[in-house]
């Protein structure tokens, strides 16, 4: 086992406009950071990974390890402090405070305040060929023991499936004469994502169409912040169910109706 | 999942080991120490400290040390001096620190009124004890007793309150035993600081007011959780039965202690530290309190493949003590450890076998593992790959204190982070592989069978050098952890004296008397 | 170590798989495609692309598709017209290209006097295929096949060039086996890029100009390591014989290579990649090219505990596929996976039970075995313990190829040092448990068993469905992966033809011939 | 299996007074980073994990995970690119530069070059109290494969254990007339080290036999660099054995015989 022996003369109470990192101690700043350097494994290449944390900000650099990748690549462990702070307070972002309701809690919802069906159509859309996000929201077993949607009473669910084009994701959401739209993204490289969610807002906006329906996306590099800047009504990020996404357009429908 | 052992061994092995612990209980009766004079004093009730900081108990030992008087042990000058003065206890240590009063100069009581006298005052200690004891019963009859390793895990901040942060934290995360490591140099203290402590060096005071406030917080999560937190701490060092009995008062559910592991890692006297251990065993039988042994340490020094049967006769030579000291082996935490060197063909193997090995040999033992730590360097992946190996043995062994290993062993006090790390590495494993055991057998005649059988083989040699040349002989000649201690050198070796035909400790023989009831 | 399988099942298993692989041979022998009509053009040596960056051997097939000719077969025509005209075949194909002669207008042959018009060209390409192929046998027996897991690593730069310094850290590294990651989409394009590449997309092209230069330099490092350095790409999706003509000549070791992975993850029309898939697999067989089938894929959609079985069937049938175009066990890379949710309470043993199911089921195919991806996570350190377990289950049940968990798959491309960490995280595991294997036994109607043989039962069921639906209706019901695919859907199907009585494909039946007498 | 699509528009030629973290490519700067904040897991937390990833040099920080630790710590993963380089030319460190010879080689350069025994002392001092690294290099049995100072032909070896304090290892330095003192310190924290090595050169300056000894230390956080500005001969710190130390003062005595 292990026993930390070092001064601590530093102010231990936890103030939020000064947030810093905890190791064990409040505002004792402690990080853990890796990385590779194009350079031989001796002393020389240690002192260079040191200056290189020293840069970023951390006190005291140890480096705990440095190992040979090959003849001139080292990977370096480093442990330090960081001097920088950051005011948390001053932090804001947008989120969604819905209170998740259960499946069977949705399914009454709908009964006894929505008091019609819902329908709900689903796609990865563009190039993106991954299923499993949507499917786990949507298919009937859904995921990590939350049911999805086609299970769900008064919920009509339509799963396109991967590689949809936003096009054919609008026309059947006419055809269908949908509510809402779920949308799921995985790829998030070179920001392919991000040309293909704006392109789906532009061609709604073109027909004239993005109010009619609740614009939903989700996938593993979604917030519900980055959904807003593009002007989804909602983002769902990991660890979102069925019924989380359920709670929302629900609610969101029954607030609707309230104001026609 | 059995290895197949030769028993016959292992019963030869538990002879000779009860040998050699009883030829040192012949030594140990007729001796005491100033550490066992101070803990009468505390089970009586003297409690705090003086003016200049100095405990009570030190006090009045170090008074009757003075006067070479130690010999016939301080319940044969307090009884005379209470029944005498008619003082209450803390009037008449007062008076005694003041030196207005001699205790040695009142007449002399026979031992059945000595009995009589102090009996009150112990009596209280003893009710105290009785009922952490069923509170912790209590406890675990609500909560259920975990089955399974139990995720053990340090704090080690050095401010009891900051430790409470931590120890909380590790707890909700799922921890089920807390140790607060101490303060390095307290085990080299001959006596115990008192009070809540704020500022150690690498670890937190042990101190009476330290256990209370640890246990409240932990009986909070306990409560909130709905599971049992042990609390740790470590009667060891030159105050043994001292901090057993503190923690006895406390409700402590285990405690490190281990006589060898001060001789060869603290350089303490052996004689003085195995008279400690047995009052502080006794104490700890009484309290229903799990010792902890320190084997594992020896293979930090000596390879751990080489000395493995070190390991072994020590912990025979453990349990024999232990047995001594009338404790059950259910409160046997005997200690080993997953050291081999990683980059050794089939060390996995010979790590199982070990496990297995002490597992079967101690069948009752809620053993205690301990993680890689020689071994382990600042590559903190590496580092939590072999972690996970340690938690698979731990777990298909069944071992029940299963130490958390860091994946920054060689860098620093376990972060917030590195803790929970540990805690969701051992729990995946627990769940994955929930019942491996049960499903595999070990191939007759294999490495891994042949592998426990020469380990045995090795230690019960061993115990038969040491049964011949003597316990004392043997550590001076580096049988364990490749460390040599001489018997009359090391630390502490001034408190110890031998018992005058007065002697007696009243405690002790009360402890003993019920402990043997039960036996 | 051996599982208690119900022999009877398995070998019905094995019967139904064969019944359903002859079912679509033939579908297969009474058709042709595209792709096939171009790899016979490869294999006559015809390569280049045209002004317009065309690949010659489209060019060709695209002119004979639009002229309606496709039926009959390239060889037909070409023989035909090299007879008739006495160019070389360069000059041939440059006049087809300039649209300044039209190959179907030459007198018909017959195809005893094609085959022989057509000898000497395709002869050269045997010849080469075969020079390989003892080339690789010979650096074989120089540094000795290295026994048990081989190490696979992928490298993913989109630049050739970049993949050779990353290729060959990794080598150097220790990595067994190298795969060069092709661009996204690839596998959908309808020809094969030409010559060196160094913009790829999350993948570097497969041309044969870069296995070239891969090749020579994993040549280069296997001689300074004395250790053979696999390489491997992809002879999948719409050019999969293409490919593998390609891998042939330029010795590549493995080839990804499943009609199956086609259908359900690039949505290839069924009919397309079967025909495609046997003459690829006739070809690697030849060139003596294992290939790596893509079962693993199915457990990343539907649930891998669930859907075990699902993984066993399509082996199963893949081996008929394979057995049915030639090909030896040996060089059967059937694939599977690691991809049972962590926090499954004994998921480990299931996945112990899975990978020994296939490992006895299929004792000499050199099983491909993927790591966890699915249930990989940011926590890179959880998932660095997930690719240890995975480590273990591939070391305790002997697979061969062994591919090696990314701490960061789901993070982003392995970086050298997550490469680094896997060979090192590998390698221990494979050190500290060698003989781990041999030295446990599985409980008789344990858990294990149990599963490995519910595991079969159900895959046998699923074979007996399959067989009486035929296998184009199982897929349109998504058997498989929970992916329904239908028979007239998907991309390809324009490719593909019927053949002619004219038609003859004189490389394949040639290679057949050869692959038939030792067979 | 993972693979990279971002665009990579920086140059990509190694330039030692630009060095950068290497990933998978040169200078793409990529490293990892974790640490824990005092503060809930929700997207606000992963912003401010973000700022701080940003102050630090990182660009395009992604959050690969935030794990709660309990309900107001969260544990972040972070990749990241960072923007700073440092001149690896520039750099300066002292180092030892001897090739380091076998057990066998150094017992012949003692016989046939200095041609008599060499006295050596070695002791963890202070308070420390670890001696797993001394004994590495002075037991017979040696460690990681390389036998120890003991079993070398020519060396006499003395091991005095740990917690000695410098002034017993001066007097047993003069008893046994030692060449060479070996220093071993593994206890590092609150400096611990510094201040119980910087006492020994005292003790042995006041006493003028500081040129009398060979001077080295050795331990887990000691490098050649230090022991120099602290005013040793040589430092030795992880992966070095007892011919290494060996070579260096067999060499060393060659030297000075010379010179005498
Ligand atoms: C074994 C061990 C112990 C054993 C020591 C037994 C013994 N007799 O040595 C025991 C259990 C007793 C112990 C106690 C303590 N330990 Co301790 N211990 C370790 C452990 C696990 C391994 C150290 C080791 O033996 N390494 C193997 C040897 C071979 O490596 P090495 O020392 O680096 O030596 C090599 C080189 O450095 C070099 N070298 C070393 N010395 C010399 C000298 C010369 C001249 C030369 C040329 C070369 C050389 O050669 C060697 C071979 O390559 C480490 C954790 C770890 N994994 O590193 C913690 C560790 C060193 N211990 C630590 C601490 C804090 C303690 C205690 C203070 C804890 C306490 N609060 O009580 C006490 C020590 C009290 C004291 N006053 O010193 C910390 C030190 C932190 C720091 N940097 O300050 C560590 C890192 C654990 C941690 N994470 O907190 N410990
Ligand atoms: C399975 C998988 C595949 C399978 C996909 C099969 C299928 N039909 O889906 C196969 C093997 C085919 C595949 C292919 C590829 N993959 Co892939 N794949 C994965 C993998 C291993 C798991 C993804 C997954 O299924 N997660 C489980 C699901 C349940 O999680 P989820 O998607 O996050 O969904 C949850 C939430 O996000 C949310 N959610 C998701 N969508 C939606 C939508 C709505 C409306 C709502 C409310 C919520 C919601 O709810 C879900 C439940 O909580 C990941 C690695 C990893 N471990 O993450 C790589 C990964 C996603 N793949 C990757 C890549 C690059 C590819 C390829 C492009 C590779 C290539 N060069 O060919 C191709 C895809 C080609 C293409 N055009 O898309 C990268 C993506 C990198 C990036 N960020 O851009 C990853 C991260 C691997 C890596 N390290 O490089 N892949
Ligand atoms: C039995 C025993 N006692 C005590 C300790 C802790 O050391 P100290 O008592 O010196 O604080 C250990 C540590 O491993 C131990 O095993
Ligand atoms: C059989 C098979 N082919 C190909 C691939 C790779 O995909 P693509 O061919 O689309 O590049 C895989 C990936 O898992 C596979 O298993």
């Amino acid at each position: 086992m292990s026993y930390d022996m070092s001064d601590k003369d530093y102010s231990k109470d936890l103030d939020l406009t000064k947030l810093k990192p905890y190791g064990d101690t409040m505002n004792d700043g402690k990080v853990q950071l890796s990385f590779t350097l194009p350079i031989k494994n001796n002393e020389k290449g240690q002192e260079a990974a040191k200056n290189l944390a020293k840069k970023m900000g951390l006190l005291n650099p140890l480096v705990a390890d440095a190992i040979s990748l090959e003849n001139t690549f080292t990977l370096f462990i480093i442990y330090g402090e960081l001097k920088y702070t950051v005011n948390y307070n001053k932090i804001e972002v947008t989120t969604l405070d819905t209170k998740t309701l259960s499946k069977e809690e949705v399914e009454s919802l709908i009964e006894t305040k929505l008091k019609r069906d819902i329908t709900v159509i689903g796609a990865s859309t563009g190039t993106d060929a991954h299923t499993v996000g949507i499917d786990a929201i949507m298919n009937m077993k859904g995921y990590a023991g939350h049911y999805g949607l086609e299970r769900y009473k008064h919920i009509n669910a339509y799963n396109l499936g991967s590689q949809v084009e936003n096009e054919t994701l609008i026309q059947q959401a006419k055809e269908h004469n949908a509510d809402v739209l779920l949308v799921s993204q995985t790829v998030t490289q070179k920001d392919v994502h991000i040309k293909n969610l704006v392109n789906l807002i532009e061609l709604l906006e073109a027909e004239n169409l993005r109010d009619r329906f609740i614009l939903i996306v989700g996938g593993p590099r979604i917030s519900h912040e980055l959904a807003k800047e593009l002007g989804f009504d909602a983002g769902f990020g990991p660890r979102n169910y069925a019924n989380d996404v359920a709670t929302y357009f629900t609610e969101t429908l029954i607030e609707k109706n309230k104001d026609e | 999942m059995k290895l197949t052992l030769k028993e016959p061994v292992i019963t030869a092995s538990r002879t000779k080991a009860k040998s050699i612990a009883n030829q040192i209980q012949l030594f140990i009766d007729k001796h005491s120490t100033v550490s066992v004079e101070r803990t009468i004093l505390r089970l009586l009730g003297v409690d705090g400290v003086n003016s200049i900081d100095i405990p009570y108990p030190n006090v009045i030992i170090d008074d009757l040390k003075n006067k070479e008087c130690l010999k016939d042990g301080v319940a044969f000058y307090l009884a005379s001096a209470l029944k005498a003065t008619n003082l209450s206890l803390d009037e008449l240590v007062e008076k005694i620190d003041k030196n207005s009063i001699d205790i040695t100069s009142y007449p002399k009581l026979d031992k059945s009124t000595i009995r009589e006298v102090l009996q009150p005052y112990f009596s209280n200690s003893l009710k105290q004890i009785t009922n952490q004891k069923n509170k912790r019963d209590s406890y675990k009859k609500q909560f259920g007793d975990k089955q399974g390793p139990l995720l053990y895990v340090i704090v080690a901040t050095g401010n009891i309150y900051e430790d409470v942060t931590q120890a909380k934290a590790a707890a909700r995360q799922g921890a089920d035993v807390i140790a607060v490591i101490r303060t390095t140099g307290q085990s080299l203290l001959d006596f115990v600081p008192y009070g809540p402590t704020t500022e150690g060096f690498g670890g937190t005071y042990a101190t009476q007011q330290n256990f209370k406030i640890m246990r409240e917080a932990l009986d909070q999560v306990s409560e909130e959780e709905e599971r049992y937190i042990h609390l740790v701490n470590y009667a060891s060092g030159l105050c043994m039965p001292e901090i057993a009995a503190m923690g006895a008062l406390e409700r402590l559910d285990m405690m490190l202690n281990d006589s060898l592991y001060g001789i060869l890692f603290r350089d303490i006297n052996m004689k003085r530290t195995f008279i400690d251990q047995y009052f502080s065993r006794i104490i700890s039988a009484y309290a229903n309190i799990t010792i902890n042994t320190g084997e594992d340490n020896y293979l930090t020094t000596a390879d751990a493949f080489e000395n493995a049967h070190t390991v072994l006769a020590s912990q025979f030579i453990n349990e024999a003590f232990a047995k001594n000291a009338f404790m059950k082996e259910e409160l046997q935490g005997l200690g080993h450890a997953f050291e081999i060197d990683p980059s050794m063909e089939n060390g996995f193997l010979y790590e199982l076998a070990q496990a297995q090995l002490a597992r079967q040999i101690f069948p009752k033992a809620p053993l205690k593992y301990m993680p890689p730590t020689k071994h382990m360097t600042g590559n903190i992946f590496k580092g939590f790959i072999q972690n996970a190996l340690f938690n698979i043995v731990t777990k298909t062994t069944n071992q029940r204190i299963h130490l958390l290993g860091m994946l920054t062993e060689a860098v620093h006090t376990p972060f917030m982070s590195d803790r929970y790390l540990a805690i969701e590495n051992a729990n995946y494993i627990n769940q994955t592989m929930k019942d491996f055991a049960s499903e595999i057998e070990f191939k007759k005649n294999g490495k891994i069978n042949k592998r426990a059988n020469t380990v045995l083989s090795r230690a019960d040699e061993l115990l038969t050098q040491i049964e011949q040349k003597t316990m004392f002989k043997s550590l001076s000649e580096g049988v364990f952890a490749d460390i040599k201690r001489q018997e009359n050198a090391g630390k502490g070796l001034e408190g110890v004296f031998v018992k005058s035909e007065n002697y007696l400790n009243p405690v002790l023989d009360v402890m003993k008397e019920k402990l043997k009831r039960t036996w």
